[in-house]
């Protein structure tokens, strides 16, 4: 693809590239944004080298404001304690930080995630005790999608990831519907965006179930569709994403030149 | 209390066959060492308790020294799943291995309720998730003001508490900076207590972030620098990123696994991992 | 959040008659100043709530900004009793004094339930004593996993929180050391928080024991030199004993206390204490 | 009073001191004591400059193991926080130290103290909402006297303060007798000795009752129970004190010149 359609030279970028420029992008200056490893660090740790500056990244590890200077490889990588506002104990991270909601938005990526925006990182497959796959299990995900203002999801669209429901519910998205979040007293709104690799899905405002709002440079309505694991409703006009400006390319790639093996 | 002495003779001394252990570090201080001696001297039947499962349970579940593990996140953090995690859940190899899951804020409130001699903690949490379900430790406790509904969970008291921490000082006094976790509330909670530490000093020195654990909470504090490979010790040792990725390879065979058990764990006398 | 303004535009613009107002301070660290302005600025009807009243509690008291007192321990440490406090609950003077009495333990955990989103704590407390038969803030709750039965108290959510601090930023990130007391817990409990600091710094420096509050969890800060006097600001001052001596002799004459009262803050433009 | 019939200088000591120092003997080197302001600093700030260098003093301002080189003149004092293993947050103290049963001996004074040792430090009078003296209230005693394994009260004798029954229980001794504790799930054992500047209280093995046990040196029992607002129970045979010894009276006197006004 080209970048734009102007006689400089052309640059390329890849699917997954497009995917965390485009949760970058999500994240307003200023905002505070408890942060999971993996995806959600890099296209936070993105946004605050791009747009975002003043981003306050919560790690769960009980690191406050992190700034680190590359892309830290696990939630508890030193980097993010010598370079935070405050480093607190977990207990106290969950319960004076997280729990109260004083974190606008929560940052989760999702093994399988639903029609409703519940998400599954635990087992799969439909009996717990006997799992065709066992998960890494909840770790701060449940109470991150409960108590954050609001949830950001990123995934690789494919109809084994977007499924109609889960196969077990590790954290709560709108349940089975409208109401469901306000009866379960969760004090967030929810997930308001879920960002793949093909565009990005927000909850229609009054029936909750996902549906595609907008689409990747180049990605049509029908690809997605096909990579979901139910009748994927779709917006009347779904808006187009713009590619990845170079500036956005170089920050991500520079950003993925900090870490050597073992990366996330 | 506070007493100094070997990685073998602590974990003879503390850690017995069928006991409740508590191996804790958020990424950060884990006491992978001590894991791997109580591997060495062939411990069984442990209740296995730990927020994170990585790389230390891996190799103790492998082992065959856990029947139940307590946790609330399990995989090789950045890398992927563990292997023997795995094995042990689907495949009941080396042995059955029954599992009680919860959240991290969950877990994390039931040391707090541990350390502070309550019964149990309130949080919101597990509200509308399937994990409330699977256990009896996850139950709704109503607000005597307010009526609301929150959630409680049980108070967890291991037999033994391990960490692994920067420094002591020859009292047994207890000093660990950068990331805590739960370090302190595990060894608090716990009815004994190990802390494997990096240099033991004579004077305790004042550091920006530093917790103090006085020597009359920490039953005994042995030496082991290094003790915390593959993690690390803020100030002593970087997190060896390339084992975590090595070790998948090593633990996703099961003859690979015990090669690598006879020899970094069982054909040498302890202290530290390969 | 973290806005730097004036003691008085600060005080004007967070506290109001009738709200719930929480001055904190473990003996260190008291925000006498802040008390003093909302003295000046003639503030009525306010629930004032502090573990510890003393000195600053008793001027506003015998000023007559308060028409309820939450607390644990009401006395001027080391010397007495607060006369003030006295004259209100025991003659109303200058106007009846409604209190809420609790225990530190009880009070402590008030607050860290509301810095935590929760409507009450669990404690083991009270039990026994005359305390809990006085108020509706203390209610028996049954462990759901034992059957043990504990004490519950309901969170402290005061309208507007008050501490000093040692040290800001321009940005509002606050800063304080020594003993800390409940300063993180009123400050997160407040729905508006107010923190008075000896300094506003460029950059804030890592120290011993010190702990942060970032900026977007405090409301307004005020750059007050000496307002914690007559406690103290650990390595910026001493406490000043002798003027908590000095003080009961004040204190113990309504006609001294007025003349006091006219000369230390009313003809002062705020500010610190004589 | 002499220190001893040897023919060396004859040294005298008033009431107060053979008080503290009675107090401070009671203090085992080692133990860790909750100490609160007052009588109770200055005796275990003695032991600990006398006969017990390795006593832990826990204040309720969240200093753990503080070791002042003079008389903190408040529980918040800067030299508790600079010369503590710890300081901790003041929930912290109560809920991870306090509560727990991890401190030996909770040091206590008292406006007015029963037959069965329970404390009132919170109205002088029947009525509460209409006190004859409104004392400060609670403070940390109630869960220090519940929590604590043992307690130490440390209170001059008079009919004022030793009461048949308190006005108002505020930290609970033995209750009304045999069990209570047990029955109100208090952890420690309670007050296990009452020391006075005439001698010092026991409570009954059998009936809790507060019982004469030991005499200072040159205090007779009628004197002690003159100065008791109940018909005082008197051990068989009350052992007497032995009066401070020159080491203690200058160890006290040196302690006490550390404090200038406003001391306690």
């Amino acid at each position: 693809m080209t970048v734009d359609g102007s006689g400089q030279a052309a640059a390329t970028w890849t699917d997954e590239e497009m995917m965390i420029v485009a949760a970058a992008r999500a994240l307003r200056d200023g905002t505070r944004c408890f942060v999971g490893i993996g995806r959600p660090s890099v296209a936070a740790n993105l946004a605050r080298g791009t747009h975002a500056p003043n981003l306050v990244l919560v790690y769960e590890s009980g690191t406050i404001g992190a700034k680190p200077t590359r892309l830290p490889l696990s939630i508890g990588d030193g980097i993010l304690a010598e370079t935070a506002d405050a480093v607190v104990s977990v207990p106290e991270l969950f319960n004076y930080w997280l729990q109260p909601g004083r974190i606008d938005v929560g940052f989760l990526g999702a093994a399988q995630i639903d029609r409703y925006g519940n998400i599954n990182t635990t087992v799969i497959g439909a009996d717990y005790r006997n799992p065709t796959v066992r998960l890494p299990g909840a770790g701060g995900a449940p109470e991150i999608a409960a108590s954050c203002r609001e949830v950001f999801v990123i995934a690789r669209h494919d109809p084994r990831t977007f499924v109609d429901r889960v196969d077990f519910v590790t954290s709560v998205g709108y349940g089975r519907g409208p109401g469901d979040r306000e009866a379960l007293n969760l004090r967030g709104r929810g997930p308001v965006q879920v960002i793949t690799n093909l565009g990005v899905l927000e909850p229609d405002p009054t029936t909750c179930e996902l549906t595609l709002t907008q689409v990747h440079e180049g990605v049509d309505v029908d690809q997605v569709c096909a990579a979901t694991g139910w009748p994927l409703r779709v917006a009347t006009a779904p808006t187009t994403s713009t590619a990845p400006t170079p500036t956005e390319l170089t920050a991500l790639r520079t950003l993925r030149a900090t870490i050597g093996s073992g990366a996330p | 209390m506070g007493e100094v002495a070997s990685l073998r003779a602590a974990i003879a001394a503390l850690v017995h066959d069928g006991d409740t252990v508590a191996l804790e570090g958020f990424t950060h201080l884990i006491p992978v060492a001590a894991g791997q001696e109580i591997i060495r001297q062939r411990r069984r039947n442990l209740t296995l308790v730990r927020m994170t499962p990585d790389i230390v349970y891996d190799q103790m579940i492998g082992a065959g020294c856990a029947r139940k593990l307590v946790f609330s996140w399990a995989g090789n953090p950045g890398v992927g799943s563990l292997p023997r995690f795995r094995d042990a859940v689907q495949n009941a190899w080396p042995v059955p291995l029954e599992i009680e899951e919860h959240s991290h804020a969950g877990m994390a409130n039931r040391y707090v309720a541990g350390a502070s001699g309550l019964p149990f903690a309130v949080l919101r949490g597990y509200a509308g998730t399937d994990l409330a379900g699977l256990t009896d430790t996850v139950k709704p406790i109503t607000c005597p003001f307010t009526g609301e509904t929150l959630t409680a969970v049980p108070a967890l008291n291991p037999d033994v508490g391990i960490v692994h921490a920067q420094r002591a000082d020859r009292a047994g006094n207890v000093q660990f900076w950068g990331i805590t976790g739960v370090h302190k509330e595990v060894v608090l909670a716990a009815k004994r207590s190990l802390v494997t530490v990096e240099k033991i000093v004579d004077r305790l020195r004042e550091r920006p972030g530093a917790v103090v654990l006085p020597h009359w909470t920490v039953t005994m504090v042995a030496e082991v620098p290094g003790g915390a490979h593959p993690s690390y010790a803020h100030g002593h040792s970087d997190r060896d990123n390339d084992f975590y990725v090595t070790w998948d390879s090593i633990s996703r065979s099961r003859t690979a696994f015990q090669r690598w058990l006879d020899e970094a764990v069982f054909a040498t006398t302890g202290g530290v991992a390969p």
